[in-house]
């Protein structure tokens, strides 16, 4: 990963079309601002109603909120599986919504994404399904190897690079998920529920691995239901409720330092 | 996007469905043999028509008892016709010698005298005259002297063009039905291998895949399904011609007076080559709707 | 299981995956058109074989100048052999005006007179008399006095005889090639609204569904498929068949000398069902493999 | 439900044949015994390592342990995706791997699971991927409806029948997963993850259902991560590691009452 960085030059981006970069303009708006978001399915259930909401380059957010509160459905607008049906959403200042049909994968691949059902394929290795995110970008093959290689040491899988995905655990499934979306080094990283299938332990670990993505330089958007990971962390809180943002807060707040997480946390401060 | 990747995952496609391709590429095959087959037969009679449309024959029976000088003097008159492009003679005993040969049949048959069997001459037609023309000069000659009878076939060949024209239509008939099933073939296979794919679909599409990385496989798998398939008919097709060919030639030729010719190389490679395009084609259709994830 | 939620979810797999059906009966009725096409010509061609080789026919040129009682005592004798059903004693004026009848010639040709045309005797053989029995008696005939030419017709026989089997082979062929096809194309359209019900099959079976109750529906849609591309597939066989019945009568029926028959209601009903039993195995094949969930 | 238990006679019990009735030996013994199971995936990898284990008739156990150890593995044992490979699992004192496959769907008759990935059926509605338990088990429609109407509502989702299932949110589907799995009153209720896709409210609605339904009399194995949910209530825990029951405890034991799970016991207490 670092070699990579290198050898391209800060942090890679191809935006709406391969090889554009992002000129001075992009660099100084918020990478992702939600302007009186409407989504709609069918008449009289808003999944989103009037959603306003600006995430600055390099910050780390927690998404929280009940079931169906609309938290996959916003991620979703973001990477344009949805639409929305009224509003605005500006990613480094230039709305999703207008992007043309050939343009949506170069608004991809400036993601990194966990999706909440993991999509994960089955009867393809681990190795593959993290490859592919590389092999899209077009990568060399032995730099997708090393790549691959790390990512998936970095959410404990190494060595298990050429089992079936299908054969895995729900959780290992969780965790190869996790390495796909890391392993492009995107710009803004999408997580929805990305630990809801792992013990206490692995969940903090794949929290702190997000935070150190987003040590280097990553905006990271992570939505959970999981009260004793995002309360820990001094990270913006945005409860949604009912398609509307319900409250905005920072953790640590009611952080009670009892159970296993204080275990480990005590020991990630000593290691 | 990178040919070796391209191939490398069209590769993995194809180890992973291989019974699915068996599958296709057979029935497929089978459809392009019926394509071929549609094909062999309207190259076949369409020489046949040509050959029956150009070579005229008329066959003028003699009245018993002509001297061979006034036969060859006939023959000279039936030689010297604008429309007649060669005379042949033959004389009661060749009649009779043919008839022998023809029929199995020994001592009651041999007893019979040459008398029995008329002389007459065979009469070719230059090429290009019609069969109106034909029966024109047909009539003429039977006005002469010393003949007894013509035979223009004029009668045989009405109903034999009618069953040309009738099995023409029957093979074009056959070869756009053929058509439309090696399309719905091809394209309910590629159909198939997508609903089984569908995830890997989706999860290119989500990771920043454009819709020609995604399309890449699929679209080599239908051509080489498509070149498998047509090209294994070929095969099996000339391996039936060659073989039955003789057979069909002592059914056919005597009749309609050609070889069976088998398709040339331009229409062999056209039927390749149609194989890849359809397989592609299909491949590229069935998977409009899917990239739409 | 109850009849009730068996049809029910048949109809939910059908609403489905409509389009996906709609592409497999149609393809499969073109199959089976093929095949049926192929069962008709079959039937035909048996048709004709049996007319021919029950009825023989000879016919008897007649040397010029014979009296007119000459010729009657001549078809009498022909009337008492033992092989002859019938005669007809064609004139020479009857042979002129049957041929001015069939050339749309005018003048020239209409100036013949009538000493151009032989007169004959068509003799009508009694059926089950074989080609060599009528083979000896044209040579019998032939002898007589009075007799110029026998035709017995038996090289045209032999070769449209020879045609004939070729035909049939080549019918055989195709209808078996088809049969392969329909089950291709079952086989595939089963599989393929598998492959995208296979979650609904595991959720059943994890839920404790017998085989049976799983594999019900899709039997049912196998045999439903079935069964409307066979009968749509007739249909069309019929429509085209009663359409172009007159024209097929014109083009062949002298040729062949019997008229063109559509299969019998047996066949008929045979075909039809045969699709919903190739619908419904092909059908229970397919599944077997995704029961073991 | 209440009418059909009263018109079935007590817990229906169709085992390996339908109609058969487990006669007194088999209610004398434990519901669910593993003795010495193994279960290998691949020569060096065992997912069960002789595994010992009693589950009585009427009991609630939880079932934890880190990803990995081996917990969906002994659940898709019981319930024949997987046979063992030496050792033995007796159901009500039968042994399951000596099932032939034609009884097998009447074994899963017993059993209400809710898989870890859910398996729900994405373009049927919510009625009918419930429905569709009582359907196999022959009942009449009238009853289904009834039935499925009931479950529904214990899940949160009454009113929601007529919605596509593949259109719901993450918590959503497993709440009709779980739905499904409890339409059909069975004698065991295997849940794997039941509650990882849902907030922490969600959450122990859930385990209380399952509670609810557990005082009819039903056996329950639940498998989770979450251990707020299992360490606050008085239920045997079964802690695996590396395919070996590693720690046998009850839970309330290290139950600390902070945070918002206070509010929501305190709320249940009072109401
Ligand atoms: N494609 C769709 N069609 C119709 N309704 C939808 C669709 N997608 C989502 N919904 C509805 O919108 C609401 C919000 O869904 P969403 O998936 O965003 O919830 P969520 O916050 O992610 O919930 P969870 O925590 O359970 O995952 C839900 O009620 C869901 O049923
Ligand atoms: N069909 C299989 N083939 C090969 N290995 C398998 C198979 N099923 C499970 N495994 C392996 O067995 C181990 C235990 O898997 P299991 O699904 O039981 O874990 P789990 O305890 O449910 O974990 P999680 O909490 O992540 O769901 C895992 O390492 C997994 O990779
Ligand atoms: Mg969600
Ligand atoms: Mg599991």
């Amino acid at each position: 990963m670092v070699s990579n960085r290198e050898s391209r030059g800060g942090r890679p981006f191809a935006f709406f079309r391969a090889g554009a970069r992002v000129g001075a303009e992009g660099a100084e708006r918020p990478i992702l601002a939600f302007e009186d978001v409407y989504k709609f399915f069918g008449k009289d259930q808003p999944a989103l109603r009037g959603l306003n909401l600006t995430i600055e380059r390099g910050e780390f957010v927690f998404l929280t909120g009940p079931s169906g509160a609309g938290k996959s459905t916003l991620l979703k607008l973001v990477y344009r599986e949805l639409t929305v049906d009224s509003g605005r959403i500006l990613f480094c200042g230039r709305d999703i919504a207008r992007l043309t049909d050939r343009s949506i994968p170069f608004l991809r691949r400036n993601l990194g994404i966990v999706f909440q059902d993991f999509k994960v394929v089955p009867h393809w290795t681990v190795f593959e399904n993290v490859a592919i995110a590389l092999e899209i970008l077009e990568l060399p093959a032995r730099l997708v190897r090393s790549r691959v290689g790390e990512a998936l040491e970095r959410v404990g899988l190494s060595g298990r690079g050429d089992e079936r995905v299908g054969t895995l655990s729900g959780g290992e499934q969780q965790r190869v998920a996790v390495a796909r979306a890391i392993v492009s080094e995107p710009a803004l990283l999408l997580a929805d529920e990305p630990t809801g299938n792992l013990d206490p332990t692995l969940a903090v670990d794949v929290l702190t691995l997000f935070e150190e993505i987003h040590q280097t330089g990553t905006t990271v958007l992570f939505a959970t239901h999981d009260h004793g990971l995002i309360e820990r962390r001094d990270h913006r809180i945005l409860s949604l409720e009912q398609g509307r943002v319900y409250d905005v807060r920072r953790g640590l707040a009611s952080w009670s330092s009892s159970g296993v997480h204080a275990v480990r946390e005590a020991r990630r401060a000593a290691g | 996007m990178s040919i070796d990747s391209l191939i490398s995952r069209a590769m993995r496609g194809f180890r992973e469905e291989l019974r699915l391709y068996v599958v296709a590429v057979t029935s497929l095959a089978v459809a392009f043999l019926c394509l071929g087959a549609a094909l062999l037969a309207l190259q076949n009679l369409g020489a046949v028509a040509e050959r029956w449309g150009k070579s005229g024959h008329i066959t003028v029976y003699l009245r018993d008892g002509l001297e061979p000088a006034e036969i060859t003097r006939l023959a000279a008159v039936l030689e010297g016709l604008r429309e007649v492009d060669h005379v042949r003679v033959v004389s009661s005993e060749e009649a009779r010698a043919e008839f022998l040969a023809r029929t199995e049949l020994g001592e009651e048959v041999a007893e019979l005298g040459a008398e029995v069997f008329p002389a007459s001459i065979e009469v070719g037609i230059v090429s290009g005259v019609t069969v109106e023309a034909i029966e024109k000069l047909a009539a003429r000659i039977g006005a002469l002297e010393g003949v007894s009878d013509v035979e223009s076939y004029r009668g045989w060949f009405e109903q034999l063009a009618s069953l040309l024209s009738a099995g023409k239509v029957g093979a074009t008939v056959i070869a756009v039905l053929v058509g439309f099933c090696v399309f719905a073939v091809v394209g309910n296979t590629v159909r198939l291998s997508i609903a089984r794919r569908r995830r890997e679909i989706e999860v290119m599409k989500l990771c920043g895949a454009t819709h020609g990385f995604v399309r890449g496989p699929f679209i080599v798998e239908g051509i080489v399904q498509g070149l498998l398939a047509s090209a294994l008919a070929v095969a099996a097709l000339a391996a039936a011609f060659f073989a039955l060919r003789a057979e069909l030639n002592s059914a056919f030729s005597i009749f309609v007076g050609t070889e069976a010719v088998f398709l040339g190389p331009g229409l062999l490679a056209l039927l390749v080559f149609s194989g890849a395009f359809i397989g592609a084609t299909s491949s590229t259709l069935s998977l409009r709707r899917y990239l739409e994830i």
